[in-house]
């Protein structure tokens, strides 16, 4: 079920800014693994690559072996990556529903565009209504995503991420704009229902939810892995509290 | 056969410049708003039908026919920027689209209310002795299309690369989020576009009314294709591109014609647009940005 | 119902034909001029089937049904790719293209001592199977809503499998569309398909109700009106483009007070419906809310 | 002198700005931070006038600007740069900076007798900022073609061509190095000398806490502090804000 991943010596570069630049990481398969550093450190183009939205300069990414060099994004959803948006990408005149429902169409046959018989359709709306109600939005199901609180699209884009049934989930900054209450319950959410079985890269700035969800944390800066390891050891690491609060000591 | 080619060519070239024109006008429209004005045409209609009228009413000369035409469009593109393009804001150039063509509708219903027949006389410029350049010929009419629109061409290049209106007018092409910062007015910048490509489209309607001394209200039609088409052969969003989409097809339709008669022409014309669309994407003038700039149609 | 009525409501559901056409572009983000090109097809295809082939009518509106679908994927195939105004006038070319080959298509039999057939700028007379099969106005005005009743039907059968979320989700944001999975192109050029089929069913029909067409007939005001249906109406369900159809010949006609200011009372209804609602009145917000009530 | 009173903006269930009052005095550099999607950009794009207020207003020495269009809000006196650079690619550096002096000419002039007068070659504070701006060699080339941290330096240049009385900027340092870092710190403090205030969101919290007089926190679109750099780093909600409140984080950064 979960993928392992070897992402090796990836680059990229956008305008004149090296986006990435040489980046290693390596994921054995259920290991879930945060990614921090400051904005514009490149961590969302790491997302944008792995998913096929943009070609890398040079290197490699691996999915269980499987080059994903050159793949459509389509495809490469397929192989069973999928991703949330820090920005939130709902589609905002389908209802919350429908939003979930677009996940389950990637693998669809033909026949299922024209006629779905009453079984399957009850099937299918059984599932995603359950996989609804685990994210509080079971009773939202029909209004659209701009009825909802920034907190509840956040929980529609897990959702719809787990309609999909990824071997790797890619998670942009599932906590941003939520207090720390909120912020508890979403760890909860992703902890017990998106990361078992799964391969996972967390991005995320709140070091409650990180400290919490990936025992192991990568931090990028400027493009460049500037550190890798246990959490702990990580965070305490003087030069990752430096590209966060500037050299002076706080 | 070369001769003939050659013919062809000159007679095409005149055409085409004031189908470069028509091109123009759109892109100056498009390039600001984003937004396609299929009325571009009926508007120019309008202007012409109001210098046949005037030519009709009191057998005006040149001089007024030309200045009614172009009062004609003005204020008919005004109506449409007004009800179809500043009324409806935001992300809809869809509905701006739909509008216009509905604006289009009034606009050929009220000029065939005006004028029940179907055709109607309009000034020609056929006084002078055709001319001949060895064994060439050069129809005067043709000659003073292509030199006015060459002149037209220049002082358009003058106003938008040497005044404040013309940079504005760029800049929000460019950029319109960072135009808007920078203290640019863009309603009133883009109505005052949609005002100078109707002259533009004007004087091309005028040029061509002329030319063929005949007009029906088919002429704006007429007038939406051939703009549409040259603006997309030679690239949207670009002036430049726009002019030379207008020659080729100006040329390619004049050769066609004299080789494979109205027909082929026909077929000939819309093979080549097809081809060139799909082989071609981002235009004659080949800018990598065209796509990026239809992105907001695409958006729906 | 009187021959006028009867008229009137052939031709609300012909123009369905092409504005449904329209419609299913527009909802997965496609903006076509062009859909007339498929109407034509389907009524010169149909009509050389009954008439001069002498086929059974059922065969003949099949035949052209296909044709306009097959020629919709193909076109389909190198103009997805292009971006939205490309499509468009890619689209506008083609019909073009396809208007001006009639101009010059001849193909005549001889059939009962009678040359049938097209015959390029003259149009294609005599296509009598409605004449011959005894079929009555209101009897055949039966078989275009049978034939609109299909569509609506495939549509509603789209809307419960996945067919028609496929095309709104490559609609609203390809990109999100192509991350979840979705072959974005193969979806486009499936919707071109059945758009093409659509367009064709309604000029089949078209043909053999009017028993004479002409190339003049498909020309690009034909095309932009289909085009506009979609976006009076609504693109919310299928019924918007219906209602826009509605709203067009349906006024058109009511208003015959107007006498010949009609149109410009249409344009003028029609830009300030778009000015109040951008997406058509029957909007997905309106929509979502009436089937709100309904369930309730 | 810039006011924001109880400014607020919801974009559907989301309170990106929420009921946020500010007072920004003449001559000062003001930072804005905040974590991801706190509303720092939101506020920037209410007082430029590209989003309308929910509820609330702002003010510029007693002028509504949310009451003016866009266009006026820049003649009188404001002026941004963009987080993702907008420049106008196909124009050159020396006519971006023409383009944005309208600002400050429309006050003067009737719109014809401005529009058809020649570009303003040579109006003079236009080689000043290239100048200032150290674009003074690259003044005829095409925008597109600039380096990443020229590109910066011609937005702000072109936001001062307006001879605007504050200037907001929308994260300057994005992308940038520590180095450059210095050096836009240094170019901040000479736009502030020219008697230009200056709102600053940015992430650079080296930059922020070294050349701002006062600082704002924004979190969920809530002012949550306010004060000089110090005391806002000793603010214990700051902290919570921005490592979240868990005690044990805490320590791990102190670790």
């Amino acid at each position: 079920m979960a993928a392992a991943v070897e992402i090796q010596g990836l680059s990229c570069r956008f305008g004149g800014v090296k986006a990435l630049d040489a980046v290693d990481i390596r994921l054995s398969p259920g290991e879930v693994l945060g990614l921090i550093g400051p904005n514009g450190s490149g961590k969302t183009s790491l997302f944008n690559l792995l998913t096929g939205h943009h070609n890398p300069e040079a290197g490699a990414i691996l999915l269980d072996g499987l080059d994903l060099a050159g793949q459509s994004p389509s495809q490469i959803a397929r192989f069973g990556i999928a991703r949330t948006f820090q920005n939130l990408r709902l589609l905002r005149r389908l209802s919350v529903y429908e939003n979930v429902r677009a996940a389950r169409h990637a693998c669809a046959p033909l026949r299922d565009a024209f006629w779905l018989s009453p079984a399957a359709r009850r099937q299918e709306r059984d599932s995603l209504m359950n996989l609804l109600d685990i994210f509080g939005l079971s009773e939202k199901a029909q209004k659209t995503p701009a009825e909802l609180t920034l907190v509840q699209m956040r929980h529609l884009e897990i959702a719809r991420l787990l309609a999909a049934d990824p071997k790797l989930v890619l998670l942009d900054e599932p906590a941003a704009g939520m207090t720390s209450a909120e912020t508890q319950a979403i760890t909860e959410v992703i902890a017990t229902h998106v990361l078992p079985g799964r391969s996972a890269i967390v991005i995320e700035h709140k070091m409650q939810l990180v400290a919490a969800l990936c025992p192991r944390i990568a931090v990028l800066n400027a493009g460049r892995k500037i550190a890798d390891g246990p959490t702990g050891q990580v965070l305490a690491d003087s030069a990752v509290r430096q590209s966060y609060f500037g050299a002076k000591p706080c | 056969m070369l001769l003939d080619i050659v013919q062809n060519t000159l007679d095409g070239l005149a055409i085409g410049s004031a189908y470069g024109l028509l091109a123009i006008g759109f892109t100056l429209i498009f390039g600001v708003m984003r937004r396609l004005n299929i009325a571009f045409g009926p508007s120019i209609m309008v202007g012409i039908f109001a210098g046949a009228w005037l030519h009709s009413q009191w057998s005006a000369g040149m001089i007024p026919v030309f200045l009614a035409t172009l009062a004609g469009a003005v204020l008919a593109s005004a109506y449409v920027e007004r009800i179809s393009f500043a009324a409806i804001r935001g992300d809809a150039a869809l509905a701006s689209m739909a509008s216009s063509f509905a604006i289009w509708m009034q606009l050929e219903e009220a000029v065939v209310h005006v004028f029940p027949g179907r055709t109607y006389a309009f000034p020609t410029l056929q006084t002078i002795p055709m001319l001949e350049i060895g064994p060439v010929f050069l129809r005067p009419e043709y000659l003073a299309m292509f030199l006015t629109a060459a002149a037209l061409i220049l002082l358009l290049q003058w106003i938008l690369t040497r005044t404040r209106f013309g940079l504005e007018v760029r800049t929000l092409a460019d950029n319109p989020e960072a135009a808007r910062v920078s203290g640019v007015n863009v309603a009133q910048v883009a109505f005052l576009t949609f005002l100078l490509a109707a002259v533009i489209g004007g004087v091309a309607g005028f040029l061509i009314a002329a030319t063929d001394g005949q007009i029906t209200p088919k002429i704006g039609l007429w007038a939406t294709m051939k703009g549409l088409i040259a603006m997309v052969i030679g690239g949207l969003g670009s002036l430049r591109g726009a002019l030379i989409g207008g020659l080729v097809l100006g040329v390619v339709e004049a050769q066609a014609q004299w080789f494979l008669g109205a027909a082929g022409r026909e077929i000939v014309t819309y093979t080549l647009l097809f081809l060139a669309l799909v082989m071609l994407p981002s235009g004659l003038a080949g800018r990598a940005d065209a796509g990026a700039r239809t992105e907001a149609l695409r958006r729906l | 119902m009187d021959a006028f009525t009867i008229s009137v409501l052939s031709n609300i559901g012909l123009f369905s034909f092409l504005a449904i056409s329209a419609w299913v572009l527009l909802i997965c983000g496609e903006i076509s001029f062009g859909q007339q090109a498929y109407f034509a097809i389907g009524a010169y295809a149909g009509g050389i089937a009954t008439a001069v082939w002498q086929w059974p009518f059922a065969l003949g509106v099949g035949f052209g049904v296909v044709l306009g679908a097959v020629i919709g994927g193909l076109v389909a195939w190198p103009t997805t790719r292009l971006s939205g105004m490309h499509y468009a006038i890619a689209t506008l070319a083609f019909a073009e293209f396809v208007r001006s080959c009639l101009n010059v298509f001849s193909y005549q039999r001889e059939v009962d001592g009678y040359l049938t057939g097209p015959d390029g700028a003259n149009g294609f007379r005599d296509i009598r199977w409605a004449y011959e099969a005894g079929v009555e106005p209101l009897g055949y005005l039966g078989i275009i809503a049978a034939g609109l009743a299909a569509v609506i039907g495939l549509i509603a059968c789209m809307a419960r499998g996945r067919g028609m979320a496929q095309l709104r989700i490559v609609g609203e944001d390809p990109i999100l569309a192509g991350m979840q999975g979705l072959n974005v192109n193969r979806i486009r050029i499936a919707a071109a398909t059945l758009a093409g089929g659509i367009a064709a069913l309604g000029g089949a029909l078209y043909a053999h109700l009017a028993t004479y067409v002409e190339p003049a007939q498909f020309g690009v005001m034909i095309g932009v009106h289909s085009l506009a249906y979609g976006l009076i109406g609504g693109l919310g369900t299928v019924f918007g483009p219906i209602l826009g159809v509605l709203v067009d010949i349906g006024l058109l006609e009511s208003l015959r007070v107007f006498s010949s200011y009609r149109m410009i009372v249409f344009g003028g209804l029609v830009a300030l419906v778009l000015i109040l609602r951008p997406r058509g009145i029957l909007d997905e917000k309106t929509v979502r809310r009436i089937q709100a009530w309904l369930r309730r | 002198m810039l006011t924001l009173e109880n400014l607020s903006k919801h974009f559907g269930g989301v309170r990106a700005v929420d009921d946020v009052s500010l007072t920004i005095s003449e001559g000062e550099i003001f930072g804005l931070i905040g974590p991801n999607g706190s509303g720092k950009s939101t506020i920037i794009n209410l007082i430029t006038g590209l989003y309308v207020p929910t509820a609330g207003k702002v003010t510029l020495d007693g002028w509504d600007l949310t009451a003016m269009a866009q266009h006026e809000r820049t003649s009188v006196g404001v002026a941004r740069t963009f987080q993702n650079i907008r420049l106008f690619g196909n124009l050159s550096v020396a006519q971006n900076l023409w383009v944005a002096q309208n600002g400050h000419e429309q006050r003067r002039a009737h719109f014809l007798s401005r529009w058809f007068k020649a570009g303003g070659e040579h109006a003079p504070d236009v080689e000043e900022l290239l100048r200032f701006s150290q674009l003074h060699s690259k003044r005829d080339v095409q925008a597109s073609a600039l380096s990443f941290g020229e590109m910066r330096r011609l937005e702000m240049a072109r936001a001062l061509a307006s001879n605007p009385r504050v200037l907001l900027l929308d994260e300057p340092a994005a992308g940038a190095s520590l180095e450059d870092g210095q050096l836009l710190a240094e170019r901040i403090r000479a736009v502030r000398d020219r008697g230009v205030t200056v709102l600053l969101i940015e992430h650079m919290m080296e930059l922020v806490m070294g050349i701002t007089d006062r600082i704002a926190v924004l979190n969920f679109g809530r002012k949550i502090a306010e004060g000089s750099p110090t005391e806002v780093q000793a603010n214990e909600d700051v902290r919570a804000a921005y490592l979240g409140s868990s005690h044990k984080k805490e320590k791990l950064i102190h670790a």
